[in-house]
């Protein structure tokens, strides 16, 4: 499973995508993402199950269809 | 400049940390003061902020020219761990008046973020550093 | 500094030399995992147990210790390693059996030393340690599911290794000399059920049976108090000279 | 999408280039093919720099020399997945590849046989790295790859000082270390020249250069490498074949470059020029230690035979 990894360094501070990891459960993500993205002291650090991220708008403009 | 007196309007903006420096940084005679700005000009191999700003060094004393600098790190495994150590004793060890130097690494109290001053916390990201 | 009680200095003496072995068998291992995140773990917790071992080996000089010897300048039978770690040759599953209740049984003894003179090194060991020990459940969990045979067949060896470090059994709060001289807070009988408890549970649901495991062992009278386990077992003379830098003396600094 | 012209005329005016949607199947396969040189090569410094990484002369040097192989394993893992958005599968890429079809550059090819090469592989060859990457974290149109070597930089430039700290130690500690620092300065200097590849006059076009994936040419940054390492060399007095040309105004080769290389002794023979395409030639064949490399990497078991 691939989980992307989000952090902080300072409070106060944007929280912003920084990679992922591919694991086989939650809590060894969490791990994953500990040792992976260390060059920070972390404000925060956090991942998120790539299927639990949910596009809203991205490339291409969604427009509503209006069915026949 | 330390980061304890680097708060430019000397308003009340100062944090716990900055406090933390200044209090072990108050009782310093002139010349460990000295020892002090020497210090503040060691930079921290990984962050473009000195070992002072870090709040990495938590104490200086010098008597008949032996100086003993206690100090700390972010985490134990740190890999530059002997390139510090010899920063610190090649930077004291060539000033007039100091004859030997001694690095203690203590680790009370334990480092923690919440000894940086907001000016530090800024400068590391304004460098880009911090993403 | 000098005012440890007497057998304090082989207790802390055993947890640094495991502490040695496990950042060896973690840079060892570093390249090996199955996944470069495994990789990143190992190499990243190598460097953290090198940090340890570079402020106990402080401490123990403190107490009197030669620091060449310290530093692996010895005959490998002088290393009181948890038997667990003298050699780790099997694949990455038994790797991870053999170092997890390695790694713990260390902690756990760090974590019972009740003075105050240690606290701060104590506590900072123990933010590593979190992350040490979270790893290996997490991919304990992880196996159990993929190759549950390997992980039960390795841990009904390791985990009795890692009960001799840290102490037989008959070392109850009556027995346990460091728990007698107030070095630490639990006797060694306390901190092995903690440990032995945290398998079952960790393992419970899995199809990983621990019923097999010697949780009684060692026998006290098989005991070697100095070195903390049961055999007369050593790492091999190549893990020593890797340790001690040999190969690369010429560039030694001072 | 736009002409494949008028594309590279837009990167050149600074387009930023964020998902597959946006890019050609010509800037892909570009970006494609220098992401995995890059994975590759910091990938395959780790098994390089392992075996004297676990024979440093002490613990501190130990934490040192494994704290690079981390960060090398981590910067592999970030161009992997940038690889994985572009529609490559990581693991296959790590492990499932023969030794041969790996894209590393030769120079962590090469055994690595004693610290004075370790730490002069940190000082040199992290050095190419980084002016290549420093180049590219400046000035590539693929926003992704910009963002992630923040982390990059940050760390190699650690490596490159650990590097330099002990050049400085081996140099001026005794005879016997300077004259097993000036040995692995006599065969890693032309692989860091070699580096980077066919000079600007002999390449006819270049698709990384043309679609702004990196900013600077070949030669350009041969010389950035030149100026960054000869200061070093000069400063501790080691032999190098080039200079700095007061009239040209920059550092010249006191050979004929490409010379033939004998990887079995790591000697270069600069009275033995060759062309171009035999470099490629070699560098395909790949060095004596790109199997074993690859094995560790790949293998999931340890050999604890020394």
């Amino acid at each position: 499973m691939k989980y992307e990894v989000f952090a902080r360094v300072n409070q106060g501070d944007d929280t912003i995508h920084i990679g992922n990891v591919t694991a086989q459960s939650d809590r060894l993500a969490k791990v994953y993402a500990r040792n992976t993205f260390n060059e920070e002291d972390w404000d925060r650090l956090a991942v998120v199950r790539e299927d639990h991220l949910l596009d809203v708008e991205g490339e291409a403009k969604p427009t509503v269809e209006v069915s026949a | 400049m330390s980061s304890a007196s680097s708060d430019p309007d000397g308003a009340a903006t100062t944090s716990l940390s900055g406090e933390f420096v200044a209090e072990r940084r108050a009782d310093a005679s002139a010349f460990e003061q000295q020892l002090w700005d020497v210090l503040d000009e060691i930079p921290d191999p990984h962050i473009p902020v000195s070992l002072v700003e870090m709040a990495m060094i938590y104490d200086v004393d010098e008597a008949d020219g032996h100086v003993t600098v206690e100090m700390s790190f972010p985490c134990m495994g740190c890999p530059a761990y002997d390139m510090i150590h010899n920063d610190v004793e090649s930077c004291l060890t060539v000033l007039d008046g100091v004859d030997e130097v001694d690095v203690e690494v203590v680790w009370d109290p334990v480092w923690s973020k919440d000894m940086l001053t907001p000016e530090v916390r800024s400068k590391m990201n304004e460098s880009g550093i911090s993403l | 500094m000098s005012d440890w009680p007497e057998p304090a200095v082989d207790y802390v003496q055993a947890i640094t030399d495991t502490k040695i072995l496990l950042g060896q068998r973690y840079a060892q291992w570093s390249l090996a995992g199955p996944s470069l995140e495994d990789d990143i773990g190992g190499a990243s917790a190598a460097q953290e147990e090198i940090g340890h071992v570079r402020q106990l080996v402080r401490e123990l000089e403190g107490q009197g210790r030669d620091p060449d010897w310290l530093n692996g300048d010895r005959e490998p039978e002088e290393f009181a390693n948890a038997a667990s770690l003298d050699r780790i040759d099997g694949n990455w599953a038994e790797y991870l059996a053999s170092i997890a209740p390695t790694d713990r049984a260390a902690w756990y003894m760090l974590d019972a030393i009740d003075r105050d003179d240690l606290d701060g090194l104590i506590t900072k060991i123990g933010e590593d340690e979190y992350f040490h020990l979270e790893y290996h459940d997490a991919r304990l969990e992880t196996l159990a599911d993929e190759d549950p045979e390997t992980i039960q067949a390795t841990l009904e060896e390791t985990l009795p290794q890692a009960l001799a470090l840290i102490g037989p059994a008959a070392h109850d709060e009556s027995a346990d000399p460091l728990y007698d001289a107030g070095f630490t807070d639990r006797p060694a009988a306390e901190l092995r059920e903690a440990f032995a408890e945290h398998y079952r549970e960790l393992f419970a649901d899995t199809d990983v049976s621990l019923e097999a495991v010697d949780w009684d062992a060692p026998p006290i009278g098989e005991w070697d108090e100095t070195r903390r386990r049961a055999d007369a077992g050593a790492i091999a003379e190549a893990d020593v000279t890797q340790i001690s830098g040999k190969q690369n003396e010429l560039f030694a600094m001072n | 999408m736009p002409t494949e012209k008028r594309f590279k005329e837009e990167l050149q005016n600074g387009r930023m280039i964020e998902s597959t949607e946006e890019m050609t199947d010509g800037y892909k396969k570009a970006l494609k093919q220098i992401l995995t040189v890059s994975g590759d090569t910091e990938l395959m410094s780790a098994p390089a720099y392992y075996d004297q990484s676990l024979n440093a002369p002490s613990m501190d040097a130990r934490a040192s020399c494994v704290s690079v192989i981390q960060d090398e394993l981590g910067h592999g893992h970030i161009a992997y997945r940038l690889l994985e958005d572009l529609g490559e599968d990581r693991h296959e890429l790590i492990y499932e590849r023969e030794p041969h079809e790996f894209r590393n550059t030769y120079g962590f090819d090469q055994h690595i046989d004693n610290f004075a090469e370790l730490v002069s592989a940190h000082g040199m060859f992290d050095r190419a790295g980084i002016v290549l990457l420093s180049d590219i974290h400046e000035n590539t149109s693929y926003a992704p790859w910009k963002r992630a070597l923040t982390k990059v930089s940050k760390e190699e430039q650690f490596h490159l000082r650990h590097g330099e700290t002990w050049m400085r130690r081996l140099a001026n500690n005794s005879e016997k270390t300077r004259r097993q620092l000036q040995e692995a300065i006599d065969w890693m200097f032309p692989m860091g020249v070699e580096w980077f590849g066919m000079p600007d006059d002999k390449k006819k076009h270049d698709d990384q250069l043309e679609y702004r994936i990196k900013g600077k040419s070949n030669d350009e940054l041969r010389q950035d490498w030149l100026s960054r390492a000869m200061p070093l060399m000069d400063e501790l007095d080691l032999d190098v074949p080039a200079h700095y040309d007061e009239e040209r105004e920059k550092y010249v080769l006191e050979y004929d470059m490409p010379v033939a290389f004998d990887p079995d002794n790591k000697e270069w023979r600069f009275d033995e020029p060759i062309s171009w395409s035999d470099v490629i030639d070699r560098w395909r064949s790949r060095g004596p230690a790109n199997e074993k490399y690859v094995n560790m990497i790949q293998s999931g078991t340890v050999n604890v035979q020394v």
